[in-house]
């Protein structure tokens, strides 16, 4: 990640609309080149159509798009040297694992035995060697995912746009993937922009993520940025899991403490921008909420649902008239039951602050 | 469906372009006018024809520069159907208005006198209203009699067994003969001094037994032959519908206790009710045309003239071309209005409840 | 495989469907004479077709070919009319029914040969040596006028097939007699002497079910007297009933008398009616598919191949099928007479029958160097030898000097009713309304055949229908 | 997928998924009741291998063999192959030598025509069906409806006009003229069918390829098309059927050239003198059985699949 | 009394044995999970449960009945299909009221409990649509309410949240949980994700190539996998699961070589049972503490690739002998790529599988 890098990819105001329907609305983003570029947003959000955008599938209503530098809007597909894998793989059904990766090389005319060398040296890389002879349809889910990753990736695009690659995938093969990718990623060192609505797969691969809604981006930034600084409670509300705890708050006159249902909280910093008596939002991650030590200023509550995840457990308390998530690991979570009593600490230095009305950060 | 690169300009009216398509339809109407006027009928015809043609090829070309994929798809089918189908229709329906006989070419415009005789004169109207009754007769039986037999051997074959493969081909066989010669043996089933059916229930009841002499029996015996025939048809489109029901359907009705009865009509009916609707729609057209059982079987006696061999008759043995025309655009026109109707109903139940 | 390749191969395969799409088409230079004939498929005119491959040398030195269509008998109508109407202008020759020259005649496909044979006395006099009862029928338009369009190919008559195993047997004989105090026919001569009451009679003396004595032995399936055509297809009723309205003393709607000629009044005129209940009288007495309306002549012949039935009324044209073994189970049983007649008020008998048979005639696209060629090859099918060698084969002659030669009788066995059955030839309409009238008239017959109407009601109706027609037609004023 | 209800749609398919088993007790039930079913055609197979004078016996011979006694002897016969040779060479005149009857010829005439209008249909049919299924226009339903209707009317109506086309274009009798109205006459069916077939198919497969660099037209073959071969296999066998014993349009427009095997098969039909032949008629009907037979059967896998696949919506 | 028992219960197809020997019980009122990768017959063993698939061997009890030989519809059971198997022809109300037809009641009782479900299922608005007319979510609670409109004798499920996306996934658990709460039947449910099983089964069976591996609760199967698969399954991100070589173990304290690194660890009494031997060494990925400097309990590694999960941080570290090894760290502890790090397990959460893959716990 060179800050020096250039540009694989500019999108400067892009809209398109089916019918009545608007997919993107005024998009812009641009990625360096060997990037890993999430678009994160759920389902409906505008990625699909933003990646189809990019690959030329789909014709624009209005605006630009660049690739490295040059005016790609209205390029035929075949010389943008973008390649996709689609949510639903979209492997040839008709031709066997090898006749779908040579397929690309072939559209390429590249010669027949450089063809089979790079087929044999991606079958391997993906550990597809014995699969080589079948038909798609009798793969299983992860390996037709790795040869619709395969077909992308033999022609060594300059950009890779992945379309929810692992969301047909069961559970624990999503969890595998997610490390591969990345290691490919570091491997080859091409652009992606993937597209998905699971904030894990976002937040684990990306080096930068794209926050979407209703076709435009609303935040862009590291995971670290997107999980530190949320601009808004859509943000906030989407990256983080469990969902962030959100509890109706009114300014006080030092700016700096918070009226709540859990009684007076008091952040670390002051919100310049807010007035006093203003509504608000007060964002607390379930993973700032700790089982009070003794001695510790505590919010009493009762616990109302334990929700075992393997490692850790989600313990939803009711405190004050709200409810509360919190991340315990699994070992001091398996003695309690609902109905307990439950001390709970905030750390106080990570409370996030929003706008009741808009849901806009405040600062 | 990606058309990303501008599309050209439309080139002007008067530019003589290969895509200028404007240009090509006054060139191609006012040279045709002028053909029509100057030469004789045989040579005028393919400068016609080619002027059509040279509007044509300007449509594509219009339509390849500006990537009109769709166009240019289906034109060879239009192009084809327009020829052999549509023009020919349109040919005849303008004759309907004139009185022709095509063994002998007097023309001569009489309007409506066509149809007002098939609808009126106290003979043909007559004769056309028969043979319009014993098509609807024979419509009704034979596709009533098409869908449940066709519909009892699919539910037969609906079930994957030893051998099916080979025990389905003996079903279809039927379709795949040529109704000349399966019509000829019908009617040496039937015959009442060799055929099999009299030989049979002659030994059965010890009396001799004519299928043929009464309308009954002959329409019996041609509703039989043509069940025989198209019943596979039938099952083969039923059978796509039975095998395409989901299996877990049934599970859940078990686990559900839902009755025999209440899983056909919730569960298999509405799957197969599309592919019987088509069959239906297919057997029906086919069964309005019925001409060649009966010419075989009864040659229209005991009362079983249908349309279509009436038509037969008038058109091609008459020679009465333009009166063949005209009863034929009356049926054409009752079927639209039937497949229509059997349209908006077969779309009303698959929406409704 | 590469683009070139494709190509080539679509080439190839473009090259092949169009050489076959083309062939077929040749066209005749100077010195190759090619007339091309449309002929249903049956033995005269494959009979024809092999005499001329085999023997026809054209005096001309041209090199001429017969190119035969040979078209089944089902569909020949139909394939002939579509031809002629579509205009394609592909036979030369046609052999027609002679029923259909009023049609083509007004159509203008027919041309007219009086001016050959004028060109030719030769050839005008073996044309008039046709006996003029098939001349009239087979060539003339309007009929029995001057005008002539055919030269027959095949005629035929209609002549009554017996079993002479059933008739000639002792007990059969015996009994017949005892029961009718009349002599069962036997012999070729006593056929000829039938009259339709002595047809009943055989009708209803025959009539025996399965395990019944016949000709002493058990029959072994239902067995019955008589048959003759009676069905709804083409003109398979009109041809036999038309016989006995002429008998009885009616008549069928008379083309001659155009324009006073009248359908009303003649066509069910008491006599016509009466022999209509004559005719349908004796169908109880064949067997029972007459009664299915579907008793054509073909399935009459059947049957009596089959050795179902002892008499049948058909067309010699459809003889040689009961001669041969394989086809016939009675081929040595064989006895032919004369169609059974009416005994008329002098004591004499009256035989009207319809003519069957057919002409040939030219179409009028012909060139005049097929026409030359054409002349020839009629006047050699005419010639006396080879007409003797068609009868010979199977064929029938209506040159005079032909079936009067002593030799023709020994041909066929039914050869010796053939030339007393000539002088009693009748044909119906030849008008270009011919295939309504008869259309029309079969489905009448049809229903009284089948039982739906009587005989007055048939024919009022025929009557009916033809005087609407012929009048709008202008041939009835 | 498509973004409109389809006609097929609206109509009420639905996916495919599943069969039941069953075993030889089934098979047995249903090769009884196929058994009956087939009886006509058995009949006229063993017609076909009949000497010719116990065609009408009275009563019927039914099989060629006793089954080791099964059949009591009056119905059973002794099998010839005779007859087949008949159809292709018999004396057609009394007493005459044996000559070439034309059938080689017609049998050839119905392979060529039925094949070439059959593919034709095919081809451009599919090309029609792809250009519904992927450029919806505007009352898409409408278009196909009215392509439907072309298939309503009795054959003798069209037949009109086109006898009187054919008679001034010079068509009359060619290869062309018959084979592009056979063309026509499969169109309808087969633009339905096929578009049922393309409407199935997954949008993304064809965008994969487009963005691995295929062109329209390399789409359309290297990727739809291999995938609708099941519907292309049912849509050929539901055509070449029609088209194979087609017999009114073979009469009125093939010449004696060009005439296929339905239309020459009526000479066995009252053939002049000698009436019905029926062991040669059974013979033809056998021999022209076969080819549609086995192409049928060979297909048959793609037949069920195909008219399943491309009737029912997912 | 338990509603559910199968006892060694056993399914051949042909040569291929799909259920061996399959013991389990559910009481009234529980929820038990069939948890297992696909393939491995837990929905084999469902199947056999409601009637769908005849055993080859073993008894299916229900309700203290016998139901070998009876078919699905005798059983008297609700089962919730994958695939849902909505009636496609039938409004959501009908589809609702279809097991009802059973039991003859009255129109307007029908109409009572398909509106009083539907409320339970918040399917009310759309109870006139037709199924294809319903989004997934909609769908997914309409195969829930078609069950529980009856009072059968158990319930059953068929991966009932797979064709969810993740957050509807998420939702859907907790409803499913609430609503099989109140009722209080024995329940199966078969899953292959294991947050689903973990978050709504009062036990899990574990199962894999037609054996169950394990039943228990959540927190057994968590804290005492019986052996390497189960531990390998349960628990994200996996469980490292290293080979090492016992060398000694004196009662406490294992000396074990692992990964290239010689350590010394604290261990289950039972471990002493194993003697010196080719062992596995399990470790969950929380259950590391990151030292400073090597120490005779680190295990070192680099950083090679950083997953940051939002709160936590998954590392996947190499050792020396080249195995990976996922470490899970609060998101404030910072790692870089390429960092050595010397990670300290904790005792009290390593596990120690024999050469036969099973447990060794006291």
């Amino acid at each position: 990640m060179t800050a020096s890098a250039r540009q694989a990819l500019r999108l400067s105001g892009i809209s398109k609309s089916y019918g009545n329907v608007r997919a993107l609305s005024n998009l812009s983003f641009d990625v360096p080149e060997g990037r890993f570029f999430v678009l994160f947003g759920p389902s409906s959000v505008g990625k699909t159509t933003a990646l189809r955008t990019i690959a030329g599938l789909v014709p624009t209503d209005s605006g630009r798009l660049e690739i490295f530098g040059s005016d790609m809007t209205t390029a035929p597909i075949a010389g943008r040297g973008v390649s996709m894998v689609f949510q639903s793989f979209a492997l040839y059904p008709h031709l066997t694992v090898y006749e779908n990766f040579a397929y690309p090389l072939r559209e390429e005319k590249v010669a027949r035995e450089e063809i089979d060398r790079r087929v044999k040296e991606t079958a391997a890389m993906l550990k597809l060697t014995p699969r080589l002879e079948r038909k798609p349809g009798t793969l299983s889910g992860g390996e037709q995912q790795r040869v619709a990753l395969g077909r992308s990736l033999i022609r060594r695009p300059k950009i890779l746009l992945l379309d929810e690659p692992l969301t047909n995938l069961d559970a624990k093969l999503r969890h595998d993937m997610r490390a591969e990718l990345k290691r490919l990623h570091r491997q080859l060192g091409m652009t992606i922009v993937y597209a998905t609505p699971d904030e894990l797969e976002a937040l684990s691969m990306g080096e930068e993520i794209a926050v979407m809604r209703d076709g435009a981006v609303v935040q862009r930034g590291t995971p670290d940025e997107l999980y530190e600084q949320p601009l808004d409670t859509y943000v906030a509300g989407k990256i983080g899991s469990p969902h962030m705890n959100m509890i109706k708050a009114t300014v006080s006159a030092d700016m700096a403490s918070f009226e709540t249902p859990l009684g007076k909280l008091k952040t670390s910093r002051k919100v310049k921008t807010g007035t006093a008596g203003e509504a608000a939002l007060l964002g607390i991650r379930p993973s700032d909420l700790k089982i009070a030590a003794k001695g510790e200023h505590a919010i009493a509550s009762t616990i109302h649902l334990i929700e075992p995840l393997g490692d850790v457990t989600v313990v939803s308390v009711d405190a004050g008239g709200e409810t509360l998530r919190m991340v315990l690991p699994e070992a001091s979570a398996t003695a309690m039951k609902p109905g307990d009593a439950l001390p709970v600490a905030i750390d106080t230095t990570k409370i996030h602050i929003f706008r009741a009305a808009s849901g806009q950060a405040m600062t | 469906m990606s058309s990303t690169t501008a599309t050209a300009a439309p080139p002007a009216l008067m530019t003589l372009a290969p895509d200028n398509w404007k240009l090509a339809i006054l060139v191609g109407l006012a040279v045709s006018v002028i053909a029509a006027i100057t030469f004789p009928a045989s040579v005028s015809f393919w400068i016609v024809g080619a002027m059509a043609a040279l509007v044509a090829a300007a449509f594509v070309v219009n339509a390849f520069r500006r990537k009109y994929y769709g166009g240019l798809l289906v034109a060879p089918a239009i192009a084809v159907l327009f020829v052999m189908n549509i023009f020919p229709l349109l040919w005849s329906l303008g004759l309907s208005f004139f009185a022709y006989q095509s063994n002998n070419q007097s023309i001569r415009f009489v309007g409506l006198n066509n149809y007002i005789k098939a609808l009126t004169n106290d003979l043909a109207a007559e004769a056309n209203w028969n043979a319009l009754v014993n098509t609807a007769m024979f419509v009704v039986f034979t596709v009533a009699a098409q869908m449940v037999v066709g519909f009892l051997l699919a539910l037969l074959f609906a079930k994957q067994f030893p051998l099916r493969k080979y025990l389905l081909i003996l079903v279809l066989t039927p379709m795949m003969l040529s109704v000349v010669a399966s019509g000829v043996f019908f009617t040496y089933y039937y015959d009442p001094t060799f055929g099999i059916l009299s030989y049979i229930m002659g030994n059965i009841t010890g009396e001799q037994f004519i299928l043929m002499d009464n309308k009954l029996g002959a329409v019996a015996g041609i509703v039989f032959a043509d069940a025989w025939m198209w019943s596979p048809f039938v099952m083969l489109l039923v059978l796509a519908g039975l095998v395409s029901v989901p299996k877990y359907l049934y599970e859940a009705a078990a686990i559900d206790r839902v009755s025999g009865w209440r899983q056909f009509w919730t569960i298999t009916f509405p799957y197969i009710r599309g592919l019987l609707m088509l069959a239906l729609l297919f057997r029906t057209i086919e069964a309005f045309k019925l001409a060649d059982l009966v010419i075989l079987l009864t040659k229209g006696g005991n009362d079983t003239m249908t349309i279509s061999y009436h038509l037969i008759r008038i058109a091609n043995e008459q020679n009465k071309t333009s009166e063949g025309a005209a009863i034929s655009y009356l049926m054409l026109f009752m079927v639209i209005v039937l497949t229509n109707l059997y349209l908006y109903l077969a779309n009303r139940r698959s929406h409704g409840a | 495989m590469t683009v070139m390749t494709k190509m080539k191969g679509f080439a190839t395969a473009a090259g092949f469907a169009a050489t076959l799409m083309v062939g077929g088409a040749s066209i005749a230079s100077a010195e190759d004479v090619v007339l091309t004939m449309a002929v249903p498929d049956w033995p005269p005119t494959r009979i024809m077709k092999k005499f001329f491959d085999e023997q026809y040398k054209p005096a001309s030195g041209n090199k001429v070919t017969l190119d035969v269509d040979f078209i089944p008998w089902p569909d020949f109508y139909t394939r002939v009319n579509a031809s002629l109407t579509s205009g394609e202008k592909k036979y030369n020759f046609i052999v027609s029914d002679s029923q259909w020259l009023g049609a083509f005649v007004e159509g203008g496909y027919f041309r007219k040969i009086n001016d050959l044979l004028e060109a030719d006395p030769a050839f005008m006099e073996t044309f008039k040596s046709i006996h003029p009862n098939p001349l009239n029928a087979y060539s003339t338009y309007p009929h029995k006028s001057e005008n002539y369009y055919g030269f027959p190919q095949f005629p035929d008559v209609l002549v009554n097939f017996a079993r002479k195993d059933i008739i000639c047997h002792d007990e059969e004989q015996k009994n017949f007699q005892a029961k009718y105090n009349k002599k069962l026919p036997c012999t070729g001569e006593e056929l000829d002497a039938m009259t339709w009451d002595d047809f009943k009679n055989v009708g209803e003396f025959f009539q025996r079910k399965k395990g019944d004595m016949l000709a002493g032995a058990p029959a072994e399936d239902d067995f019955y007297g008589i048959a003759y055509q009676a069905g709804k297809g083409y003109d398979f009723s009109s041809m036999q009933i038309n016989g006995f309205i002429w008998q009885m003393g009616g008549n069928t709607w008379d083309e001659t008398q155009i324009p006073n000629g009248q359908a009303e009044g003649v066509v069910n005129s008491p006599e016509a009616v009466a022999a209509l209940e004559k005719y349908l009288s004796l169908i109880q007495y064949m067997p029972p598919v007459a009664k299915t309306g579907t008793m054509d002549i073909f399935k009459s012949d059947e049957l009596f191949r089959e050795g179902k039935v002892a008499m049948n009324i058909n067309w010699i044209g459809l003889g040689e099928a009961s001669l041969d073994p394989n086809s016939s189970k009675v081929s040595d049983k064989l006895v032919f007479g004369q169609m059974p007649g009416t005994m008329g008020a002098d004591g004499k008998m009256i035989r009207w029958s319809n003519i069957g048979g057919q002409p040939f005639v030219l179409t009028t696209w012909t060139t005049d160097a097929q026409i030359k060629e054409a002349v020839e090859f009629v006047k050699w099918w005419l010639s006396s030898e080879i007409q003797h060698q068609f009868a010979a084969g199977g064929g029938q002659s209506a040159v005079k000097s032909v079936y009067e030669d002593p030799k023709y009788v020994t041909y066929r066995p039914w050869n010796r009713a053939w030339a007393p059955q000539l002088d009693w030839q009748k044909d119906v309409w030849h008008v270009p309304q011919f295939f309504e009238l008869l259309t029309q008239q079969q489905d009448q017959f049809d229903l009284a055949i089948t039982g739906k109407q009587d005989a007055k009601t048939t024919l009022d109706n025929v009557a009916k229908f033809q005087q609407n027609l012929l009048t709008e037609a202008g041939l009835i004023q | 997928m498509s973004s409109s209800a389809s006609f097929m749609e609206r109509l009420g398919f639905r996916k495919a998924s599943g069969v039941g088993e069953a075993g030889w007790g089934r098979t047995l039930f249903v090769a009884v009741i196929a058994f009956i079913y087939f009886i006509p055609v058995l009949f006229i197979i063993f017609t076909a291998i009949k000497p010719q004078n116990l065609a009408l016996s009275v009563p019927p011979t039914l099989s060629p063999t006793s089954f080791f006694g099964l059949i009591p002897d009056q119905y059973v016969f002794s099998p010839t192959l005779e007859n087949f040779g008949s159809v292709f060479s018999r004396s057609m005149t009394t007493g005459g030598a044996p000559e070439d009857t034309g059938f080689d010829r017609y049998f050839f005439n119905s392979i060529f025509i039925s094949s070439v209008s059959v593919g034709l249909a095919l081809i451009i049919g599919t090309l029609a069906a792809f250009g519904f299924s992927r450029y919806p226009l505007k009352g898409n339903d409408t278009y196909l409806f009215i392509i439907l209707t072309t298939r309503m009317l009795p054959a003798i109506v069209v037949i009109i006009p086109i006898i009187l086309m054919f008679r001034t274009v010079g068509l009359s009798g060619s290869y062309i003229g018959i084979i592009l109205l056979y063309t026509a006459f499969n169109l309808a069916f087969t633009i339905w069918m096929m578009k049922s077939f393309f409407d199935e198919l997954s949008l993304d497969v064809e965008d994969a390829a487009r963005i691995d660099g295929s062109s329209e037209v390399k789409v359309f073959f290297k990727i739809c098309l291999p995938q609708v071969v099941a519907g292309l296999a049912a849509t050929f066998v539901f055509g070449l059927i029609l088209t194979w014993n087609e017999f009114l349009f073979a009469l009125l427009l093939s010449g004696a050239d060009t005439r296929t095997v339905p239309v020459a098969m009526n000479q066995a039909v009252s053939s002049g003198g000698r009436g019905t032949d029926w062991t040669l008629l059974a013979a033809i009907e056998t021999l022209f059985l076969i080819p549609v037979f086995l192409v049928t059967f060979f297909l048959q896998n793609h037949l069920l699949r195909g008219v399943t696949f491309g009737t029912v919506k997912r | 009394m338990s509603t559910i028992e199968i006892r060694k219960v056993t399914k051949r197809f042909g040569d291929f044995t799909a259920v061996r020997d399959a013991d389990l019980s559910v009481a009234a009122g529980e929820v038990v999970c069939l948890l297992g990768p696909s393939g491995c017959g837990k929905t084999t063993t469902l199947r056999m449960i409601a009637g769908l698939e005849r055993a080859t061997s073993g008894d299916v009890v229900i309700a203290g009945r016998n139901m070998n030989e009876l078919p699905p519809e005798k059983r008297d059971i609700a089962m919730v299909f994958q695939f849902y198997a909505l009636y496609p022809a039938l409004s959501v109300g009908q589809n609702i009221a279809m097991p009802l037809h059973y039991e003859k009641l009255s129109k307007a009782e029908v109409d009572a409990r398909v509106i009083k479900v539907a409320k339970i299922m918040h399917l009310t608005e759309v109870l006139d649509r037709m199924p294809s007319h319903i989004s997934e979510g909609e769908k997914q609670r309409l195969a829930v309410a078609r069950a529980i409109v009856r009072d059968p004798n158990c319930f059953l499920f068929d991966e009932p949240l797979s064709r969810l996306d993740v957050e509807l996934r998420h939702s859907m658990r907790g409803q499913i949980k609430e609503v099989l709460t109140g009722l209080s039947k024995a329940t199966v449910i078969v899953t292959h994700d294991q947050l689903e099983a973990l978050t709504m089964a009062n036990r899990i069976a574990i199962m894999r190539d037609g054996l169950i591996e394990q039943v228990g609760t959540p927190h057994d199967v968590f804290a005492k996998p019986a052996n390497v698969f189960v531990a390998s399954f349960i628990g994200t991100p996996q469980m490292n699961l290293v080979d090492a070589d016992l060398k000694s173990f004196d009662g406490k304290n294992a000396s074990v070589s692992l990964a290239g690194n010689d350590l010394v660890i604290a261990a289950d009494p039972a471990v002493s049972r194993l003697k010196p031997s080719k062992v596995t060494v399990g470790i969950r990925p929380r259950a590391f503490t990151a030292a400073n400097e090597k120490a005779a309990d680190t295990i070192a590694a680099q950083a090679e690739l950083i997953e940051p999960m939002g709160a936590e941080t998954l590392i996947h570290a190499r050792t020396a002998a080249g195995g990976d090894i996922r470490v899970v760290v609060p998101r404030d502890k910072r790692v870089k790529i390429g960092e050595a790090l010397h990670l300290r397990p904790d005792p009290k959460q390593t596990h120690f599988f024999g050469e036969d893959g099973k447990a060794v716990r006291a």
